[in-house]
């Protein structure tokens, strides 16, 4: 059974702005994420807003190929990573029947 | 146009300190003590108390919003069930009026709080927006305790006072929002060409959008109209489980306000530390602000015809701060404005200000107006 | 064997319709008034304009487990206490027939409609089968609701009523699973010869015992024996507060429907989307379905003895569809049957209809049918 | 030191057999009957059966700790009032003793625990002195279940037990892990040479504070305290809803006490297949040790002057065994215990014999020590 | 410290089969799992049932040895992708003692 | 946009310990953390302390340099791993302007 070769970029960012970033990366070509629920620490975590009870952080994961992957780096490093705590990562990952997951 | 307000206001600073003579004191500290000594505020405190001695009190967030969403229900649906009783008898005529004030009030917080900060406190033009859009709003908690203190002095508050907590909800987020916006927008563009890095597309629109439909407005507003057709159609027999369920002078209601109040003491209480970050200024405006208001809402409530308990409820629900709505949205639209600040004061200062001292002033300042 | 419950209902079908002659429908409206504006379905209606403003309410998914739980206790616990009261005075002579009844019923509904949807719909076997699975069972919610209704209008029903939902629960899913499971795995080893791919083992024997076992029929029953056996050995001042807890009647039981409903607004809103997707036929399925089964349990109820809101309730439950124990055993069984179908139909179409017109017109056709 | 307590209590193990005399046997039958046909056992039952057949409830974690939060509210809450009544009536003069009392019984049960399992049972240090820190402390819910028993027995317990549950939470699980700690220090230095891994140091005193600061001890303690000064200074017209919110004979309290022995009859279900790997020795000890502790309750109790109701509640809450506060504890402070053993003996053997039967037995001692 | 090299698997799917997939993923050799409640979007997500409030998806984890990751995914490959929303990735780690994760 | 190649240390283990690993991991010089709440299954998962109710086990994640991450995994597997139920993983990232989660 062939795996093809793509990228996981994993975002942790306070929850105010993860619904965006998920929208907008689905525009820059990601097929799906996937969002979870965390508690988060960092440099920046004074900024996280705590409204009350609420999760203060999530964590966002996309399967995607290399380019949607820069793509979407490059956006959340320029829109978000100034003004909202914020991190993300890249990985090397071999997808099950990839070719779902390639560019729409 | 926000000139008049505020000399209004400033009128009346005089009549703000006069409150404080001797024998009002007196009277300030005997109801004082009737409230504080009271499960409400001492479920707070207790609260407080927890997080400085690192206790292992947990509230679970979903009981939290269950809390929330009960109180918002409820303070709906008895507000929309008395707004019923009070149409059959008088139609709009007693409540036109009130409601027009308070949309005014809730134009004009929003305002003076912004100038204060900005200019006597010189802070930047996105963090004077982003605290003026928590104090041009409301806390439907302090509501509730603010109406729970008058029911228990024996003077309820009109009728349709949830209604105005209603109207009061959203203007002054929208108001500080456009202005912060608006001001901030030049220094943006600059920056931007400087770095070269385009400016991102502002969630004005968006947040506001977000503000008018929130959880807080749909479910009081909702539940209002429920309550208000269920009362004109039901007989009392099949309305009285539900009656209740939601009224707050009910054991559930007062029950959940316990509970409710312990998680905002856990809450305030971690933020105790972050009082140093942000300094005397912000510290006395928490308290300072909040009076000022208050009175403006005592006092204009009072001339709209409100009786003592209203009037009383008026000024604490102007003079709370907003920690449920207004975070969110001053997020999305001002990032540059540092949240710990805006929080800090709404919760760790306003909030236990208004529950704990705040709501008795605002009652004295009430009959001291000539509120009955 | 299947021929005769559908001769029956085409039989009545002329009677369905002479249901709607012109003072029947003034009955029907002024009834419409009575049900809708009141708390329970107006919550319901606050949860869908919500989903279509896209506002902001948020019911914790853990409110409403906690709810769903509360209410299966409740009627449960209360269906066995009533049941203990009737046991002393009747013994079982009045409660045979009627779970008789309702078993019969339970197996010929998810035939009826397993039927329809395949010939007259023409849809797959798994997806005609899939939602047989979900209109075969019954919906708790749709219980208390239609409850409430026979309540408010002073015709309470038969005190047995909660043991004929457990009763309802399982055997639609069931034998609608199995004709599915059955029909379809001809077609399976077709395929798994032509792709090579093995067929996997199928999950039926697993999805029904999960069934059998899930949450609502252990619930309900389980309370129902617990609420049978303390009323036989309890007085009546220590059984007292477990009965205030959860009396149907009482403030918990009303205030949690309303909460729960404002949260079946909002899935149900989010699904209207999916109308469009599910097209006219099964649209139509979702109202004149419901309508034929309320009829059928309508008529045998009465054959079988129930009182006016007995035949009401019984009605309601044959009518409505399960959404909460049919989707993750059709799930597991039927995996190439479409869920959105099934879900949409339920909680978007049926549900909907059930709790806002279909009641009140199955307490019409119980009055026609000569129930009292 | 500790050598007259156990002379003490082995000077009353024929006594203890005494109780079990036929005429005895047949009382506590009885009540036996009176106790287990009640919601509250029953509810622990069906959820026991529910993990016996594998079936689908599930209580959300959420709620559980909701309901948690309310029983620890309540009982401190009320505790606090009748304590204010108490004291307004008598002083301290009638709840000092009783208060000593618990606290030395609090230092005891640890050893007594902790001297069986090493030398009787011969199990490691680390096992003993963690068991035994379960052990030493008490479950707030068997104190309420025993509280609805002797309510619904027409024997109230002494007003002030609430206060002995808040003295009896702490003592003997600090005492247990200080005994393991110091024991087990020399053992692992010598490991730690052996092996050349460092010895990371103890976490006890941190551990010990947490329990100390706890969520159990605040929320009875603080609701304690918020209780007795709200009784004192507000009028009973105000102080009657949260009456009627927290009160242990209220349909809340009762209901929620249902829905948390379901739970707890989950949890325990879940358990019982690891009664085969605690083995004989446990199971015995998780039934006697209670019975033992249990008797030493009701017997001091009795000298310190407590009622029937009292006696039997003391009883029950000493031989009670914690698996909230000290799981935690144990686990951070002495890591070589194995948790599967103290937490099946607590859950799965002990808590259901008190439920079940113990509470019964305690009834009948403290009749016999000449209570009432 | 010496670390093993190994293999991650991560299997996101919806919550009606993700119980079945950690039972027979253990029987192909893992030594244990990591599940975790999230939340989804992709090409198949209108498979999820949403059972009213029930978390739509979830996301599994194994750390095993490559042969054991292969059969893994072939496994979830023919017996769930086709019906129902999930998808499945590899990567590697190095993990630590991870001599106690190898094949049972 | 340059990324960083970092490590990004994953420590699965019962609740109990989780919060003073990432205390000691700070110590250690991880600029922040993420923390998920996680059902596990392993073969010590007895050891897990079921606190009724209470979520058994936790995840924790940390980008970090190899030194610090070299550190994390010592300590970690001289501290905890013998009496409590944990595992720990190390695999590479490349992290967005990963210049700010260096030691401090
Ligand atoms: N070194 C790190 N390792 C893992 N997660 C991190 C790290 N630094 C930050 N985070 C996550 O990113 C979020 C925002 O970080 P920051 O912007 O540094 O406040 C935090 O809440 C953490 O959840
Ligand atoms: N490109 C992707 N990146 C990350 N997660 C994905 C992606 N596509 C799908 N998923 C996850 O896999 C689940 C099922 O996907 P699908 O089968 O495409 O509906 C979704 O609910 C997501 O949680
Ligand atoms: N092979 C594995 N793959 C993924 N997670 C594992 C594995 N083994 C153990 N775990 C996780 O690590 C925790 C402790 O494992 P253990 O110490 O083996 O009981 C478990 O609760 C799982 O969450
Ligand atoms: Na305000
Ligand atoms: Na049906
Ligand atoms: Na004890």
């Amino acid at each position: 059974m062939q795996l093809y070769p793509l990228k996981l970029v994993t975002i942790v960012g306070e929850t105010v702005i993860m619904d965006d970033i998920a929208k907008e990366c689905q525009e820059l070509g990601a097929s799906g994420y996937t969002l979870s629920e965390v508690l988060g620490q960092g440099s920046r975590s004074a900024r996280n807003v705590i409204v009350t009870g609420a999760s203060k952080t999530m964590k966002l994961e996309f399967v995607v190929p290399m380019d949607v992957a820069e793509k979407i780096l490059k956006h959340v490093s320029h829109t978000y990573f100034e003004h909202y705590a914020c991190i993300a990562w890249l990985s090397d990952v071999q997808v099950m029947r990839g070719e779902n997951y390639l560019s729409k | 146009m926000l000139t008049i307000p505020l000399a209004t206001l400033c009128g009346h600073v005089p009549a703000l300190v006069a409150v404080f003579n001797a024998e009002q004191l007196g009277r300030i500290v005997e109801s004082l003590e009737r409230n504080l000594l009271t499960p409400i505020p001492l479920c707070f405190v207790l609260g407080l108390i927890c997080t400085q001695i690192h206790g292992g009190i947990k509230i679970p967030k979903e009981l939290y919003l269950t809390i929330a969403i009960f109180l918002l229900m409820s303070i709906g649906f008895i507000g929309g069930h008395e707004l019923a009783h009070e149409y059959q008898e008088h139609g709009v005529s007693t409540i036109w009026k009130p409601a027009l004030v308070t949309l005014v009030l809730g134009c004009l917080t929003p305002i003076s709080a912004f100038l204060v900060l900005r200019y006597v406190g010189s802070m930047s033009i996105a963090d004077s927006a982003g605290i003026a859009a928590h104090y041009g709003s409301t806390s439907a908690v302090t509501y509730a305790v603010a109406n729970s203190f008058v029911e228990q002095t024996q003077h309820p508050a009109n009728s349709f006072l949830p209604t105005l907590v209603t109207i009061l909800e959203c203007p002054g987020i929208a108001i500080a929002l456009v202005l912060g916006a608006a001001l901030s927008a030049r220094e943006r563009a600059a920056k931007a060409q400087a770095t070269g890095v385009p400016v991102r597309e502002s969630k004005l629109g968006e947040a506001l959008y977000e503000v008018m439909t929130g959880q807080s407005i749909l479910l009081m507003a909702g539940m209002l109209v429920i309550g208000f057709i269920s009362t004109l159609f039901m007989d009392t027999k099949g309305f009285q489980p539900f009656y209740d369920f939601f009224q707050s002078k009910g054991m559930l209601f007062r029950g959940a306000l316990c509970i409710f109040l312990l998680e905002m003491g856990l809450v305030a209480g971690e933020r105790l530390g972050d009082l140093r970050k942000v300094g005397p200024f912000l510290v006395a405006f928490g308290i300072i602000m909040p009076l000022i208001h208050g009175f403006a809402g005592v006092y204009f409530g009072h001339l709209a015809g409100l009786n003592l308990g209203g009037c009383t409820v008026l000024g604490a629900i102007v003079a709370s701060a907003s920690y449920i709505a207004a975070p969110p949205a001053v997020r999305l639209t001002l990032p540059e404005a540092n949240p710990t600040l805006s929080i800090t004061a709404a919760l760790a200062i306003t909030f236990p200000f208004n529950i704990a001292i705040g709501i008795p002033i605002y009652f004295e300042m009430a009959k001291w107006v000539g509120a009955t």
